[in-house]
C-alpha cells in the first residue's frame, strides 16, 4: 500500500479547476431552474404553456409529465442491468455495474422532482398523497412503486453493493474515511461476508426484477387504461414503457461508460466488450420497440377509427410529424450506428462526401439550425393560428436531412470504434426517447378530444425548459460529486 | 337518496349560450373557464347544410374516470349522483383532465382573484364591492355541502387546484335548479330527480328517444340528450369559443 | 436574551412553517369537518328590474347581498322574458361594475378628430358649459340643436318632453334599423311595424331574413318569439328560412331558400304571380278591406266621383262609391266608365305581376323554380282561405300563414320588398286573421302614418337637415346618414343651415350607423358635441367635447311596454343599487340640464311636456314651478294610471300585468270596426302621385323610380359595380352582442371577440384564402366609384352563398377599454349612403359589392 | 437463525402491511358512488403501504447487517 493506494481509486477526493468550473456551471443552471420554477410558484401554472383540455384546446400533461416518464425510464436501465449482472453472472459487465445503479438512483430523484412542477399545490401534493392516496388511482402505485418502493430497493441494492469497495477505501486515509467506515459497516470482505452479500443481493435482485416491471407497467398504466383518450387506451402501453425505459437508460449507460471510459482513462477496466454488450442488448431493445411501433400504427389505422385515425394523422404528416420522424429517424438512425461495428471490414462504409469535416460542420449548423426552425415554425402553433403566412416547411425538412447527412458522415468511425457507436447510438436513442415520450403525453391531449373541440396546441415555455435543463444539470451535479466522493467503479482486486 | 340528472333537448336549444353565462356569474368562475360550453355545429355542403347546438355541461357519469383516477379522492361521487371535486383537498395533477373524456375540467392556471377579466381592485369599484372579487362573488359558494361537509361549490376559488361543473350543488341542495337549467330562454334544459316518475327529466324521457354523449366508453353519463343527434366527424364546429388564459 | 430582528423573523418563520406542517400532517381531515363559512347575519335582497342592455327591458330580479348586486336573474313574471335572461343580460352584472365605464364627466382638451385627452369635471361645471352651448344655439334658431339618440328608453321623457321643450331636431337609429319596412307597413295596412305571425295559430313561416337565433325579428328582442317558436314547433308548425346566410333560422327551418341578396322584391313578386295562378286569392278580404276593387285608370290614377273612389258593381254594371255597402265589387276585368278605360287595382296587380314569373325570379334570386313554386303551393294549401275558427267566442278568418321579417326591410329596394311581401300574405287573406300576419304588438292599432304617408306635401327647399318633406323622400325614415351627406354639401340638398350641436342620447353613430367615413365628415362639422354614455364609445372618444356618464342598471327609467304580444303589461327600470362612480340616469340629466339650460319651468317647459307625455292626469299632474325627483314622477305616473301604491307597485313587483289582449282587440278582422275601418293598400295611388311631382321638380331619377304604386322589380344599384367585386356583403348581429355597445362586456367579448368575415369554403378556396386567414374586404360605390376596404378574419361556412360574405356588426365600439382592444373592423365602416345605397325612403341599404383578398 | 428469523418476519411484515394497506386501510375498490370511495378508511393508508414496501427491501439491510446468531462482533477494532 504505498503512493498509488494513497490516492483513492477513480478521481475521488481529487478537485481540479476544470472541475469546479463544470461544478460551477451545472450550480447555475440548477438555480436557473430554481429560478424558473419560483416564478412558477408565485404566478401559477399560467407561466407554462399548459392549458386546459376542451375549449381553451390545450393539452394539461407537457414536458413535465414527458420527462417524468422519461427519468424513470432511464433509471429501469440501472437497476436492470445491476440485477441481470448478478443473476446471469456477466463478470465482463461488472465495471458499470455501480454506473447503472447510480443513473437509477440519480433517475428516480429527478423522477420525483419532476413531478412536483406539474402539480398545482406541491405542498398538498406531498402531504395529501400520504393521507389519502387511493389504490384505484394508477397514480397509486406510480407514486408507491415507483417513487418509493423502486427508489428504496434501488438504494439498499446500492448500499449493500458498496459495502465492499467502501470497506476498502476505509483503509487509506482521508477525508472521508469516516463516511467510508460508516458505509462499510463492519464490513471485512471476509468470504463468508461476501458469501452472505452475494446470497443478499441475489435475493434482492431476484425481488427487483417484477417490482421494476410492475412499477413501469404501472406508469404505463397510467396512460394505457384511459378509454377515453384515442392514442392511450392501448394494451400495449405497459410493454411499449419497459421496452422505451431500457432503450433510453441502456443508451444513456453507454454514454456514461464511455464518458468514463474517456475521463478516467480506464480503457482496460472499461473495455469494448462491454460496449459491445450493451450495444447489442441496446439494438436488439431498439428492433422490439420498432415493432411495437409498428403494430400500434397497423393497429390503429387499420381499425379506421375517426378519433385514432385523427391523431395518428396528426403524428405521421400533422403538426407533430416534424417530432415523430425525427424520432424514428434517430431510433433508427441509432439503430444502424450500433450495428455497425459488427458489419465486416471487408464491406467499405463510408458515405460518398466532398470532404468530412466540411460535411460535418455544415451538417451540424444545419442539424442545429433545423431544429430550431421547427421548433419555431411548429411549436407556438401546433394548431393553425390566423393569418398565417407561407409555411417554409421544406426548409425545416431539407436541414433535418442535412442532420442526417451529418450522423452519415461519421459511419466510418463507428465502424472502425464499437464505443464510438455505442456513444452515438446512446445519444440518438435518447434524442428519440424524450421525442417519444412528449409524443405519448402530447397528442392524445391536443388531437386526441373525443367532442369536436378542434385541435389544441401546446408548445412548452421557457419556464418549462428552463425547469428541465435545471433538473438534468441537477442530476448530473448529484451524479459528478457522487463520483467525487465514491469509486464509480468497484475497486479492483489488486488495489 | 335522489338520483339527479339532467336532459338537454336539443330539439328546442338555440344556441344562444345563455347559460354559459349564467353559470358563469352564479359560480363566480374566472376567465376562460366554461363548465357549461354550448357547442355550435354545421354540417353537409352548401346548400345542403344543417347547424345545431349540443350544451355539454359536466356529464355526472355513474362511473367517472375522472374519480376513478383521482390520487387523493379530491373528485368523487355523490350519493344523489353529482360528481363533486372537494377544492380543499385536490392537489392539481390535473388527472381527472386527462382521464375525462368530455373536456369538462378547468384548472386554475392563475390566481383566480387576478382572473377575473378586469382589474377589481380599484379603488371606485372597491367602496362598492367591499374588495369582493369579483365584484358579483357569490357567498352561497363558501360554505361546505353533502353530508359528507366538503367544500365543493363555485369555481375561481383556489390557484393549482382543478374545478368543474357542480350541477350547482348550492342551489340543488336548497331545492333549486341549476343556473343553467333556471335560466334557459329556450326551456331546452331539465334537470331532476329520475326516481321520480313526476320530474320533468323521467318525463321529458319518457316522451322523447334519449342518448348519451361517448356512451360507448361505459362512464354511464347522467346528462341524457333528446333529439338530434351525436356529433360525428362531420360536424364543424362554428363559432368556437377560443378562449385561454 | 436580547432578540435581534434577525432571530426573530428566523423563530417565526420557523415556527409558521412547523404550525403549517403540524396542521397539514395532523390537523383534522378537513374534508371531513369543514365549518360553515357562510355570511350570517348577510342582508340579502331581491329588487325587481329590468334589463338594460337590449330591446325589449326583459323582467329582471336583482339578487343582492349586503347592497351589492350579485347576480340578475329572469323575472319570473315577466310576459317577455317568463324567468329567463339571454347571454347579454346574464352577463350584464360585469358591466354594471365595469370600471372602464366613464365615472365623470369629462371635458375634451385637445383637437377633435383624434382620441380625446380629457379633464374630469363636476356634474356643475359640465353642465353648465353643456347648457350654455344650449342657450347660444337655441337663441340662432332651436333646430340647430340635434338631439341624436340610439335607442330610447323612455321616450316621453328624451324623445318628447325633452325633444320638444329644447325644440331640438331629432334624429334615431330606424333608418338603420328597420324603418323602410315600417313604413311599409304603416302605409299600406296602417299598423307601424314589420312582419311577425301569430304565433299561437300559425303553422306555416317564411322566416324571411329572420336572424331566429341570433337577433330579435319585429317589435321585440331576442327571448319572447324564439319561446313562442318553439312552441308553435312542438306544435308543428313547418318553417321556411329565406336568407342569404343560413345561420340564423338554420336549425328551425324545414327548407332553406338561399336568396341572393337585395332581390327580395323579386322573389315577394314571384310568390304573388305563383298564388294568382294558383287562385289562392282571398276575394272576399281583398274585396272589402283593400282597395283592390278600385278603378284606376289609364294614368295609374283611382278613378273618382266627387273625390270618391270607385268599385265596378257586377251587380248594377257600373262604378260605384267604394263605401256603397251593398256593392258587389269586380276585382278583376276592363270597364269602361266616364269614357275612360279603368280596371280593378287587383286587374293592374295581376297584369304587373304577369311577367314575374317562378322562372324568372329563380334567375334573379338564384333559388331554383321549383322550390319557389313550392313554397308559393305550401303557401296556399296552408292558408286554407274561407276557414274561420272561432277565438275567445269571437268566429274569426283563420289565415295560419305570415312572415317573419325585419332588418331585412333595410336594402335599396327595402320599401316595395316589404311592400311585396305584404301583398303576399293579403292575397291569401291572412293580415289580421288568426295564426295569420301581425306588425305590431298587442292591440291591432291603425297608426297615424297610414294618413299622411298618403298626404306628404313635398315642399320647396329649404329643407331642415335630414330633408323632411323634400323632392327627394317625400316618404321619409329620417336617416343619420343622410343628414351626414348633407352636412357635407348642404347646398346640393337644398338646405340653408346645418346643425352646429348634438347631444348624442345612449349612441355610436360613428360605428354603429352605415358609411362611417360620412359620419366622421359629419361630426367634423358639429361645432359641439355632447355625448351620454356608460363608456366612452368611438363617436365620444373622437368628436366629444363633453362626456356625460350614464348610469345602467342603477336608475329609474320607464315606463317599458311588457307585453309579448299576447298580454299587455307594463314595467319600470328601477335601480339595483346607487349609482355608480359619479354617473347618473339620464332622466336626471335632463332635469338639471333643462333647469340651467331655462327650459325646465313654465309652459312649454320640460315638466310641462312631460305631463303630456306621460299623459299625467290630475291630482298627479307635475307642478311646472319645481324641479320633481325622478322617483316622484314616476310615482305621480303609476298612481295617474290607477296603481294605487305608486312608484312602490313597481319597486316591489317590477312589473304591472294588464291582462291578456281580447281577440276583438288583438285580431284586424275582429275589431270593431275590422282593421280600424282603414282600406288596406294593395295599390299605391300616392306613391304614384309623389314619383310624377319628384319628376317635376327636376329630380334625378335616382330617387324617383321606386315610387311606383305596385312594387316594381329592377336591379339594385350595388349591380352596377365592376365585375371583380364579385362578392355581395351583408350584415349581421350575434346574439352575444347588442349593435355595438356590448363588444366591452368582457363575458361576452370573451364567447365573441373579433370581426370576421363569413365565406363560403368554395368561394375561398377558389381565391385561395384559408380558413382563419386575414383578408381584404373591399367595397365599391356603383355610384361613385369609390372603394373603402378593411382587414378581418375569414371564416369557412357552408351555410352562406357562394356569392356572399358576411360580417358581424358588433365591433369596433368602445374606445379604450381593455376587452374592446384588436376586435377589428365594423362592416359599417364599408357600406356607402345617399344615392343607390338608401331606399326611396331615405332608408340605409346595408348591402355593397364587395371583393375580397389577401 | 435469528438473522433468518429477522429477515424473513421483515418481508413477511412488509408484504402483509401492504396487503392490508391496500385491501382494508385504504379508500375502497370498484366503481366509486359515493363519497366513501374517496377517503380512506384509516388515515396515512398509504404510508402504511410505502412502509411494507420498504420493509421488504429492509430485510435485505437486515440480513447483511444483523449479526449472526452466534454473537461474533462484527464491528471489529481495523
Amino acid at each position: 500500500m504505498s503512493v498509488q493506494v494513497q490516492r483513492l481509486p477513480y478521481g475521488v477526493g481529487r478537485f481540479q479547476v476544470g472541475f469546479w468550473l463544470f461544478i460551477l456551471v451545472l450550480l447555475s443552471v440548477v438555480g436557473w431552474g430554481i429560478y424558473a420554477y419560483s416564478r412558477q410558484l408565485v404566478e401559477g401554472l399560467v407561466v407554462t404553456g399548459l392549458r386546459d383540455i376542451g375549449t381553451m384546446g390545450g393539452a394539461a400533461w407537457g414536458l413535465y409529465i414527458a420527462f417524468d416518464v422519461y427519468f424513470v425510464g432511464v433509471s429501469f436501465a440501472g437497476i436492470t442491468m445491476a440485477a441481470l449482472i448478478r443473476l446471469l453472472r456477466l463478470e465482463e459487465l461488472r465495471p458499470v455495474s455501480r454506473m447503472a445503479e447510480l443513473l437509477t438512483i440519480v433517475a428516480l430523484v429527478l423522477a420525483a422532482f419532476s413531478v412536483l412542477p406539474d402539480l398545482g399545490q406541491p405542498v398538498r401534493g406531498i402531504v395529501n398523497l400520504l393521507r389519502y392516496a387511493r389504490p384505484q388511482s394508477p397514480f397509486f402505485g406510480t407514486f408507491t412503486l415507483v417513487i418509493s418502493g423502486y427508489l428504496f430497493a434501488s438504494l439498499v441494492y446500492f448500499y449493500l453493493d458498496g459495502r465492499r469497495d467502501a470497506a476498502l477505501l476505509a483503509r487509506i486515509p482521508s477525508p472521508l474515511q469516516g463516511f467510508y467506515r460508516l458505509w462499510a459497516a463492519g464490513y471485512r470482505d471476509t468470504p463468508a461476508e461476501r458469501e452472505r452479500h452475494h446470497r443478499a443481493a441475489f435475493w434482492l435482485a431476484i425481488a427487483i426484477v417484477p417490482l421494476l416491471v410492475t412499477a413501469h407497467s404501472t406508469l404505463g398504466f397510467v396512460f394505457g387504461i384511459q378509454s377515453g383518450r384515442p392514442g392511450w387506451f392501448s394494451t400495449l402501453q405497459a410493454p411499449a414503457f419497459v421496452v422505451m425505459a431500457g432503450v433510453s437508460g441502456i443508451g444513456l449507460l453507454l454514454v456514461i461508460a464511455a464518458v468514463f471510459r474517456h475521463v478516467l482513462g480506464e480503457r482496460e477496466r472499461l473495455h469494448e466488450a462491454i460496449f459491445r454488450w450493451l450495444g447489442g442488448l441496446l439494438a436488439l431493445l431498439v428492433l422490439v420497440y420498432l415493432y411495437f411501433t409498428v403494430a400500434e400504427l397497423l393497429t390503429t389505422t387499420y381499425t379506421g377509427h375517426e378519433t385514432e385515425v385523427r391523431l395518428t394523422l396528426a403524428l405521421l404528416t400533422g403538426p407533430y410529424a416534424w417530432l415523430f420522424w425525427v424520432s424514428m429517424g434517430a431510433l433508427v438512425l441509432g439503430l444502424v450506428a450500433l450495428l455497425l461495428p459488427y458489419v465486416p471490414s471487408v464491406v467499405p462504409v463510408r458515405v460518398p462526401s466532398f470532404r468530412p469535416a466540411f460535411t460535418r460542420a455544415a451538417g451540424l449548423a444545419a442539424a442545429g439550425a433545423g431544429l430550431l426552425l421547427m421548433i419555431h415554425r411548429h411549436g407556438p402553433r401546433l394548431a393553425p393560428a390566423a393569418g398565417a403566412g407561407p409555411e417554409p416547411e421544406w426548409v425545416g425538412w431539407v436541414l433535418a436531412g442535412l442532420a442526417v447527412v451529418f450522423v452519415l458522415s461519421w459511419f466510418p468511425l463507428f465502424a472502425r470504434s464499437v464505443v464510438a457507436a455505442g456513444v452515438a447510438g446512446g445519444l440518438l436513442v435518447n434524442v428519440a426517447a424524450v421525442g417519444k415520450r412528449l409524443l405519448i403525453v402530447v397528442p392524445s391531449q391536443t388531437h386526441g378530444t373525443l367532442l369536436p373541440y378542434g385541435p389544441g396546441s401546446y408548445t412548452p415555455t421557457w419556464v418549462e425548459y428552463s425547469v428541465v435543463a435545471g433538473l438534468f444539470a441537477l442530476g448530473t451535479l448529484l451524479y459528478t460529486l457522487f463520483v467525487k466522493v465514491f469509486p464509480i467503479m468497484e475497486v479492483a482486486e489488486e488495489q | 337518496m335522489p338520483r339527479y340528472a339532467m336532459v338537454v333537448d336539443l330539439d328546442r336549444c338555440m344556441g344562444c349560450r345563455a347559460c354559459m353565462e349564467a353559470c358563469k356569474v352564479e359560480n363566480n368562475t374566472p376567465t376562460a373557464a366554461f363548465w357549461m360550453y354550448v357547442f355550435r355545429f354545421e354540417e353537409g355542403e352548401y346548400p345542403n347544410t344543417y347547424i345545431w347546438f349540443m350544451p355539454r355541461p359536466c356529464m355526472h357519469c355513474d362511473n367517472p374516470p375522472c374519480a376513478k383516477v383521482c390520487p387523493v379522492g379530491a373528485r368523487y361521487k355523490r350519493e344523489d349522483g353529482l360528481v363533486a371535486t372537494d377544492w380543499d383537498r385536490c392537489i392539481g395533477c390535473r388527472y381527472c383532465e386527462v382521464a375525462c373524456p368530455y373536456g369538462v375540467n378547468y384548472f386554475n392556471w392563475k390566481e383566480p382573484v387576478r382572473n377575473y377579466y378586469l382589474d377589481w381592485g380599484e379603488r371606485d369599484v372597491r367602496r362598492v364591492t367591499n374588495g369582493q372579487t369579483p365584484p358579483y362573488r357569490n357567498p352561497d359558494l363558501d360554505r361546505p355541502y353533502g353530508e359528507e361537509k366538503r367544500r365543493v361549490a363555485g369555481g375561481g376559488r383556489l390557484k393549482g387546484v382543478v374545478e368543474k361543473c357542480t350541477f350547482c350543488v348550492q342551489r340543488v341542495e336548497e331545492g333549486l335548479q341549476p343556473a343553467c337549467v333556471a335560466n334557459c330562454p329556450a326551456f331546452a334544459l331539465h334537470f331532476g330527480d329520475l326516481e321520480d316518475p313526476q320530474s320533468s327529466v323521467s318525463q321529458v324521457l319518457g316522451r322523447k328517444h334519449s342518448w348519451r354523449l361517448l356512451e360507448e366508453l361505459g362512464t354511464e353519463p347522467r346528462v341524457y340528450y333528446v333529439g338530434a343527434h351525436p356529433a360525428h366527424p362531420e360536424s364543424r364546429q362554428i363559432e368556437e369559443v377560443k378562449a385561454r388564459v | 436574551m436580547k432578540l435581534t430582528r434577525r432571530t426573530f423573523l428566523r423563530t417565526s418563520v420557523a415556527a409558521s412553517g412547523s404550525l403549517l406542517a403540524g396542521r397539514l400532517l395532523f390537523g383534522d381531515l378537513e374534508t371531513l369537518r369543514a365549518a360553515p363559512r357562510g355570511v350570517p347575519g348577510a342582508v340579502e335582497e331581491w329588487v325587481p328590474t329590468a334589463c338594460w342592455i337590449g330591446k325589449q327591458d326583459c323582467g329582471m330580479l336583482a339578487r343582492r347581498i349586503d347592497g351589492r348586486v350579485v347576480k340578475l336573474v329572469g323575472h319570473p313574471g315577466h310576459p317577455r322574458n317568463r324567468g329567463t335572461l339571454c347571454p347579454k343580460g346574464a352577463a350584464q352584472i360585469m358591466a354594471l361594475y365595469d370600471p372602464n365605464r366613464v365615472k365623470t364627466p369629462l371635458i375634451r382638451t385637445n383637437e377633435k378628430g383624434v382620441p380625446g385627452r380629457w379633464r374630469q369635471a363636476t356634474w356643475e361645471e359640465a353642465l353648465t358649459l353643456v347648457a350654455q352651448k344650449m342657450r347660444e344655439v337655441r337663441a340662432k334658431e332651436p333646430s340647430l340643436l340635434v338631439w341624436q339618440k340610439g335607442r330610447s328608453k323612455a321616450k316621453a321623457f328624451y324623445d318628447e318632453a325633452f325633444v320638444k321643450a329644447t325644440g331640438a331636431t331629432r334624429l334615431h337609429h330606424g333608418a338603420f334599423c328597420s324603418d323602410a319596412g315600417y313604413r311599409a307597413g304603416e302605409y299600406t295596412v296602417g299598423i307601424s311595424g314589420v312582419l311577425h305571425p301569430d304565433f299561437r295559430h300559425c303553422r306555416y313561416l317564411l322566416a324571411w331574413g329572420y336572424n331566429l337565433t341570433n337577433a330579435g325579428g319585429n317589435q321585440l328582442c331576442w327571448i319572447t318569439w324564439p319561446q313562442q317558436l318553439i312552441q308553435a314547433r312542438e306544435r308543428g308548425m313547418k318553417v321556411v328560412a329565406v336568407d342569404p346566410r343560413l345561420r340564423g333560422t338554420a336549425h328551425f327551418a324545414d327548407e332553406w331558400l338561399p336568396i341572393r341578396p337585395g332581390t327580395d322584391l323579386a322573389l315577394a313578386l314571384a310568390l304573388c304571380h305563383e298564388l294568382i295562378a294558383l287562385g289562392a286569392v282571398d276575394r272576399e278580404y281583398l274585396a272589402r278591406y283593400t282597395n283592390a276593387p278600385f278603378l284606376v285608370q289609364e294614368d295609374g290614377f283611382f278613378l273618382r266621383r266627387e273625390g270618391k273612389e270607385q268599385v265596378w258593381d257586377l251587380r248594377a254594371g257600373g262604378p260605384r262609391p267604394h263605401d256603397a255597402g251593398d256593392a258587389s265589387p269586380a276585382l278583376e276585368g276592363t270597364f269602361v266608365a266616364d269614357g275612360k278605360r279603368v280596371k280593378p287595382a287587383f286587374q293592374v296587380l295581376k297584369e304587373h305581376l304577369a311577367r314575374y314569373t317562378p322562372e324568372w325570379a329563380s334567375e334573379v334570386c338564384g333559388v331554383p323554380t321549383e322550390q319557389i313554386r313550392r313554397v308559393a303551393r305550401e303557401l296556399a294549401e296552408n292558408a286554407r282561405i274561407g276557414s274561420t275558427v272561432v277565438v275567445d267566442g269571437v268566429r274569426i278568418p283563420y289565415r295560419p300563414v305570415a312572415i317573419m321579417a325585419y332588418h331585412v326591410s333595410q336594402q335599396e329596394l327595402g320599401f316595395q320588398a316589404v311592400r311585396a311581401m305584404l301583398l303576399v300574405v293579403m292575397l291569401l287573406g291572412a293580415v289580421g286573421a288568426v295564426g295569420g300576419q301581425r306588425l305590431d304588438v298587442g292591440p291591432w292599432k291603425v297608426h297615424e302614418n297610414f294618413e299622411k304617408l298618403e298626404h306628404v306635401e313635398i315642399k320647396d327647399p329649404p329643407y331642415n337637415v335630414w330633408l323632411k318633406d323634400s323632392k327627394f323622400f317625400p316618404i321619409n325614415s329620417n336617416n343619420s346618414s343622410i343628414v351626414a351627406k348633407v352636412m357635407q354639401d348642404p347646398q346640393k340638398y337644398g338646405v340653408k343651415q346645418i346643425p352646429e350641436m348634438v347631444i348624442v342620447h345612449m349612441s355610436n353613430p360613428l360605428v354603429a350607423f352605415a358609411s362611417t367615413p360620412d359620419l366622421e365628415e359629419a361630426y367634423r362639422k358639429f361645432k359641439f358635441v355632447v355625448v351620454i354614455d356608460p363608456w366612452l364609445s368611438r363617436t365620444a372618444d373622437l368628436f366629444a367635447d363633453v362626456v356625460l356618464p350614464a348610469s345602467t342598471l342603477e336608475k329609474y327609467e320607464g315606463p317599458l311596454a311588457a307585453t309579448d304580444q299576447y298580454v299587455d303589461a307594463v314595467a319600470l327600470r328601477v335601480p339595483v343599487m346607487e349609482p355608480l362612480f359619479q354617473s347618473r340616469g339620464e332622466i336626471e340629466i335632463y332635469l338639471d340640464l333643462c333647469e340651467k339650460a331655462g327650459v325646465l319651468y313654465g309652459k312649454d317647459g320640460y315638466l310641462d311636456h312631460l305631463n303630456e307625455a306621460l299623459k299625467l292626469k290630475e291630482p298627479y299632474r307635475l307642478p311646472v314651478d319645481r324641479k320633481p325627483t325622478v322617483r316622484e314622477i314616476f310615482d305621480r305616473w303609476a298612481k295617474s294610471e290607477g296603481i294605487a301604491e305608486g312608484v312602490a307597485y313597481f319597486e316591489k313587483h317590477g312589473v304591472k300585468i294588464k291582462g291578456a289582449v281580447p281577440a276583438t282587440k288583438f285580431y284586424g278582422y275582429a275589431t270593431d270596426p275590422p282593421f280600424g275601418g282603414v282600406r288596406h293598400r294593395l295599390y299605391g295611388e300616392a306613391l304614384l302621385r309623389y314619383r310624377l311631382e319628384m319628376r317635376e321638380r327636376g329630380v334625378p331619377e335616382i330617387y324617383w323610380r321606386d315610387y311606383t304604386p305596385l312594387p316594381t322589380w329592377r336591379k339594385p344599384t350595388m349591380e352596377g359595380s365592376p365585375p371583380e367585386y364579385d362578392l355581395y356583403l351583408v350584415s349581421f348581429k350575434r346574439i352575444e352582442h347588442k349593435q355595438s355597445r356590448s363588444s366591452q362586456v368582457p363575458l361576452l367579448a370573451e364567447l365573441a371577440r373579433q370581426a370576421y368575415v363569413e365565406i363560403n369554403p368554395r368561394t375561398a378556396r377558389a381565391k385561395g384564402i384559408r380558413d382563419g386567414e386575414q383578408v381584404w374586404v373591399e367595397s365599391h360605390n356603383a355610384v361613385t366609384g369609390e372603394t373603402r376596404r378593411v382587414r378581418a378574419v375569414a371564416r369557412y361556412r357552408e351555410s352562406i352563398r357562394p356569392d356572399t360574405v358576411a360580417m358581424p356588426h358588433h365591433f369596433g365600439g368602445v374606445a379604450r377599454h381593455p376587452w374592446a382592444d384588436g376586435q377589428g373592423p365594423s362592416p359599417n365602416s364599408l357600406f356607402f349612403t345617399g344615392e343607390g345605397y338608401v331606399a326611396n325612403t331615405a332608408d340605409q341599404s346595408f348591402h355593397v359589392k364587395v371583393r375580397v383578398y389577401k | 437463525m435469528m438473522r433468518a428469523a429477522w429477515t424473513l418476519l421483515l418481508v413477511v411484515a412488509g408484504f402483509a402491511l401492504q396487503a392490508v394497506s391496500y385491501f382494508f386501510l385504504a379508500a375502497p375498490l370498484g366503481v366509486p358512488t359515493g363519497p366513501v370511495y374517496s377517503n380512506p378508511r384509516v388515515p396515512f393508508a398509504p404510508a402504511v403501504f410505502i412502509l411494507g414496501v420498504m420493509l421488504v427491501f429492509l430485510a435485505a439491510v437486515v440480513y447483511e447487517l444483523l449479526p449472526e446468531s452466534g454473537g461474533r462482533t462484527h464491528r471489529g477494532t481495523g
